[in-house]
């Protein structure tokens, strides 16, 4: 119930963020764009794909096995949108902003095909490294020279930088966090000696 | 200072080696009693001793604050500015007996300025951090040379990175 | 296994196929350098609009055909960093007076509310511009403002208490009238070997 | 927890990854006689008894640090691995790529440093690796930030490997670090001490890798865009984070020998008491909080975080005192201990330790501090819990992991290496002490002609040390290198 009311709502997010005036609105910004309308785009598409997890999935599951073809595209995507060059082309460019606004929520999708399919090892590692990228992040929003982006102004990209580092000490208080109120099912082994041992090489 | 520094800490070391001495010349098979006495008491007294021990040590040794930066009206004021690898002073001759503050920057890289006295002692030091200045004072009791090191590495040349000041009576 | 192996490879090679086009060839990162690096691959051609100086003469870029020019961009109630292209200006111009190199220099204003005649001229003279050399301007209006503007690849942002936020550059236009070269406002140094280069 | 085996046996179960902790152990007694070899050499370099090029120093310097302090690392990480794997399900294939990425960056830290000419230390104090003063090139220190990363990389994929096999067995860190019996007095299901510890390993060097992977790759980015600076106090805070952190944990990680083998000895579980438990969960505060002691020369930091570096220093040492080293010398108290090579090793481990944070708490001091930063006081307190501590812990567990159906008793070749190690080591670390008390600065190429004599002694004392390990290692490298064939 409450995944069809999220997905509906997602839909309701997707065209309201799409249409000319609320894209412009979150545009005007670097901190709006890159905070809200960004992510909403990631999150509307995994949450739309949520949905039909399963029905999507059918038949493909070999081509995604760990998550690893998903996760690849959604950081490829990551990656190109992080880029100042891009940020600007989707302000400057009508094709750069179309292609945004389709490759986010394809992103945000593959991502929700994926995510559950990772190994928990490739979580833990993708978590850390978000805080860690996420302060280099905020380092160079704030120590650029330079603007990075054409279409914005100095003291977004400030602000956008010191929300960034914000963000970053909370994610790491997050991730740590839930590592202390983990509900896993206990494995209790009566054996002390590991299972899957590599033995002897 | 130093000679006392040393002496404390090789005799709390040697208490410590004595503790382990004494525990393992006893750690051969003993008779029907194996095992050691109960000694959480004794933990417990240990933990409370080192926490009151410690407070007390540490209270002490920062009263009067060991980083405190002379200020006022008699204070000498010396710029001094490290570079790989030169020190540069803008004055060498201090009076004895009057407060001389060191303003301490760098150009470069960070450094570590240090005043030996004549007998190579250090006397006081300070970190030279790009794009900050680190004060530090300290009164001369005696006229004489005194030298200038660098202790913060700092390159090829970091122990070159050597000068030297004056400390002359009024 | 396989297919995902596969899928993945296929991925991650047109990902970073795309990655690199993105950056030209992890070189620019942002639009500012990606620009610098496609000019100077390829100069482009400036539209020769006409300006306007600060005495009511009419100068466009064709004037200079021949010569080098270096265009900068400023408006005079600037603050901050027109000061400091002003300032750069200044020491081009007296590298290019002692060095006698044919060229120029052209500071065109975006501010056409508030950057009149008279405005252009207390700028030329604060920043001490020689006119045989430095010359100030504006577009006659608007819509050849952004003509302009889009040519140099200059964006102008209000910054909302009244002045403007734009990137600062100095912009090397050839003797044949076309943009070659972007520098730093700070790099005057290279700016000047790109006018000289055009001697020989 | 399984009842440890019974002494004389050599069915110890295998470790997941055995060859790869096997590997480790073999690559760590190599890279720790090179390194210590150019310890010799810069000790005799100082001391006038050889002339080297000062050039030439700081590069064996900075392989020295960063060689020692990654053998260390991942000696540490391959002793809790063996004995985390007795308590919860580890993939094995973990630790090879671990241990796979280490190699590609000490590769990678060797070429920068040897071929490229970085000498700019191991600790990349920002912006020392960009401003060389024309003795090497931007791709050298690159290189050399690379190789460090790789190797952060390995312990980031490492520690969460742990974590997560933790989880999976222990449900989530609280129950991990036995907060059920310190908070509540529940006594069901308490973990072992190695959970315990390697649980709050995870959480401290987990989150000083994070911060050390932000600050690697700003040094980077700062290399080839040197418009884009950081704070250099900032920078100092984050690798002094890292860095204390991330030796600590090599000395933490390395205990759970201690934890595991010495009850094989004493026929006595190592138990888990509420102060047990207690002390681990202050470490993981403590550990991390305690490097600002490494800034009291730095005025411009806030006073209170001076302070804080004072009081935490001294604190960090009680659980490290009264818990560690007091049930230890309880455990063996009429234990009846066997003494063998291995036995003595763990021991000596845990004395080093424990002697070494004596004068580590008294440079923790403010007003010595003033006195003795950056002199040789420093590498004497660190050597003593590094080369008698951290070495001897590893040294005694690979003595242990090569054991042979009968102990090999403490006599003959083995008690003598034992001895002369023990008094090489000793005297090299006091030597190093009444140095920094004679105000001799460390990391200096060329020494003053007075400070000679020292000098010298301590290349004597060092040459011991490394005599020592070496008839230490030998017969246990010649184990390792039959058990891996076989």
């Amino acid at each position: 119930m409450t995944e069809r009311l999220a997905f509906y709502a997602a839909v309701l997010i997707l065209v309201t963020v799409s249409s000319s005036p609320v894209r412009l609105l979150l545009e005007q910004s670097l901190v709006s764009h890159l905070l809200i309308q960004m992510p909403a785009l990631v999150l509307c598409g995994w949450t739309i794909a949520r949905r039909h997890r399963d029905a999507i999935n059918r038949g493909r599951e070999s081509f995604n096995v760990g998550g690893a073809t998903g996760l690849s595209f959604a950081l490829i995507v990551f990656s190109f949108w992080m880029l100042p060059r891009s940020v600007d082309g989707s302000v400057q460019n009508p094709l750069y902003e179309f292609a945004k606004f389709v490759t986010l929520p394809f992103a945000g999708a593959s991502l929700a095909l994926s995510w559950p399919k990772l190994p928990p090892l490739a979580i833990g590692i993708l978590k850390c490294n978000l805080v860690s990228m996420m302060l280099v992040l905020s380092w160079i929003y704030t120590t650029s020279p330079s603007r990075l982006c054409n279409s914005y102004l100095r003291d977004e990209q400030d602000m956008l930088g010191q929300i960034v580092a914000v963000l970053a000490i909370g994610l790491g208080c997050l991730f740590g966090g839930s590592l202390f109120c983990g509900t896993t099912t206990i494995v209790r082994r009566k054996s002390a000696t590991p299972i899957g041992s590599g033995g002897r090489e | 200072m130093h000679q006392t520094v040393l002496f404390t800490s090789l005799v709390l070391m040697m208490a410590v080696a004595a503790i382990f001495l004494f525990s393992l010349s006893r750690s051969g098979a003993g008779d029907g009693s194996k095992k050691a006495p109960k000694l959480g008491a004794l933990r417990f007294v240990l933990f409370i001793g080192a926490l009151v021990l410690g407070a007390a040590v540490s209270i002490g040794s920062l009263r009067p604050w060991p980083r405190a930066v002379a200020a006022g009206a008699d204070v000498v004021s010396v710029k001094v500015t490290g570079s790989q690898w030169s020190w540069e002073i803008d004055r060498k001759t201090i009076p004895v007996g009057k407060p001389v503050t060191f303003n301490i920057a760098t150009t470069d890289v960070s450094h570590g300025f240090a005043v030996y006295d004549a007998g190579d002692q250090l006397l006081v030091q300070s970190q030279a951090m790009p794009g900050y200045i680190n004060r530090v004072s300290y009164t001369f009791r005696t006229a004489g040379k005194y030298r200038i090191f660098c202790m913060e590495y700092c390159g090829v040349a970091h122990h070159d990175m050597t000068d030297e000041i004056l400390v002359v009576a009024q | 296994m396989r297919r995902t192996l596969f899928a993945t490879c296929l991925v991650l090679a047109f990902g970073a196929a795309v990655l690199w086009w993105a950056t030209s060839g992890l070189r620019a990162f942002t639009a500012e350098t990606a620009r610098r690096i496609a000019v100077l691959a390829s100069p482009e051609p400036i539209p020769d609009v006409e300006l306007v100086d600060g005495s009511g003469r009419s100068i466009r870029l064709s004037d200079y055909t021949g010569q080098a020019v270096i265009v900068d961009f400023i408006y005079t109630q600037c603050p901050t960093i027109c000061v400091s292209l002003g300032d750069n200006f200044g020491r081009l111009q007296e590298r290019i007076k002692a060095d006698g190199v044919p060229a120029k220099l052209l500071s065109i204003s975006f501010d056409l509310a508030q950057d009149g005649p008279r405005e252009l001229s207390e700028y030329a003279r604060v920043h001490g511009a020689d006119a045989s050399i430095w010359k100030l301007a504006r577009p006659r209006n608007a819509g050849e403002l952004r003509l302009l503007l889009e040519a140099y690849a200059v964006i102008v942002l209000p910054d909302g208490i009244g002045g403007f936020v734009h990137n600062a550059a100095l912009h090397v236009v050839g003797p044949d009238g076309k943009l070659t070269g972007i520098y730093d406002l700070d790099q005057h140094n290279a700016a000047f070997l790109a006018l000289r280069s055009f001697i020989k | 927890m399984a009842q440890a085996n019974a002494p004389g046996t050599i069915s110890a179960p295998s470790c997941p990854a055995d060859g790869a902790v096997k590997l480790t152990m073999l690559l760590t007694v190599a890279v720790l006689l090179l390194m210590m070899a150019f310890g010799l050499t810069m000790r005799m370099a100082q001391g006038a008894l050889i002339q080297i090029d000062p050039t030439i120093f700081y590069r064996l310097m900075t392989a020295h640090g960063i060689g020692m302090v990654g053998i260390a690392g991942m000696s540490g990480s391959a002793i809790m691995w063996y004995f985390l794997s007795r308590h919860v399900s580890l993939a094995g294939w973990v630790f090879w790529i671990h241990l796979g990425l280490f190699v590609v960056g000490v590769v990678a830290i060797l070429g920068s440093i040897f071929i490229g000419g970085y000498a700019g230390a191991w600790t990349f104090l920002f912006p020392l690796p960009a401003i060389s003063g024309g003795v090497w090139d931007v791709g050298a220190a690159a290189t050399y930030l690379i190789g460090v990363i790789l190797v952060g990389v390995g312990f980031l994929v490492y520690l969460v490997e742990v974590g997560r096999a933790v989880i999976e067995r222990y449900g989530n860190f609280a129950n991990a670090l036995g907060w059920p019996l310190l908070f509540s007095g529940k006594q069901d299901d308490v973990p072992p001490p190695t959970v315990i510890a390697a649980a709050a390993i995870v959480v401290f060097n987990g989150i000083s890798t994070v911060v050390g992977a932000a600050v690697l790759i700003i040094s980077l980015i700062n290399l080839y865009l040197p418009s884009f600076t950081l704070d250099a106090l900032l920078a100092k805070n984050m690798i002094y984070f890292f860095g204390h952190v991330f030796i600590n944990a090599s000395i933490y990680m390395a205990v759970i020998a201690v934890y595991e083998i010495v009850p094989e000895y004493t026929q006595q579980q190592w138990k888990v008491s509420r102060s047990f438990v207690a002390s681990w969960n202050a470490v993981v505060f403590l550990v991390m909080a305690v490097y600002t002691h490494h800034l009291f020369q730095d005025g411009v930091m806030p006073a209170w975080a001076l302070v804080m570096g004072q009081i935490i220093s001294y604190a960090s040492g009680i659980p490290l005192l009264v818990i560690t080293t007091f049930s230890l010398l309880t455990y063996l108290y009429r234990s009846g201990i066997r003494w063998d090579l291995a036995s003595a090793l763990l021991v000596t481990g845990i004395f080093g330790w424990s002697i070494g944070a004596v004068p580590a708490i008294i440079d923790g001091m403010i007003s010595v501090n003033n006195i003795m930063h950056n002199t040789q006081w420093v590498p004497g307190h660190f050597h003593l819990y590094l080369l008698l501590g951290q070495v001897a812990l590893t040294l005694g567990f690979s003595a242990w992991l090569t054991r042979t159906g009968v102990h090999a008793s403490l006599s003959g070749w083995n008690a003598r290496g034992f001895t002369i190690y023990l008094l090489g080591g000793m005297g090299f670390a006091i030597v190093f002490l009444v140095s920094g008390a004679s105000s001799i600065p460390r990391r200096w190429a060329t020494h003053l002609p007075e400070w000679h004599l020292q000098d010298q002694v301590g290349s004597l004392f060092a040459l011991a040390a490394i005599l020592g390990v070496g008839i230490i290692v030998l017969p246990i490298t010649k184990r390792l290198v039959l058990s891996m064939r076989g």
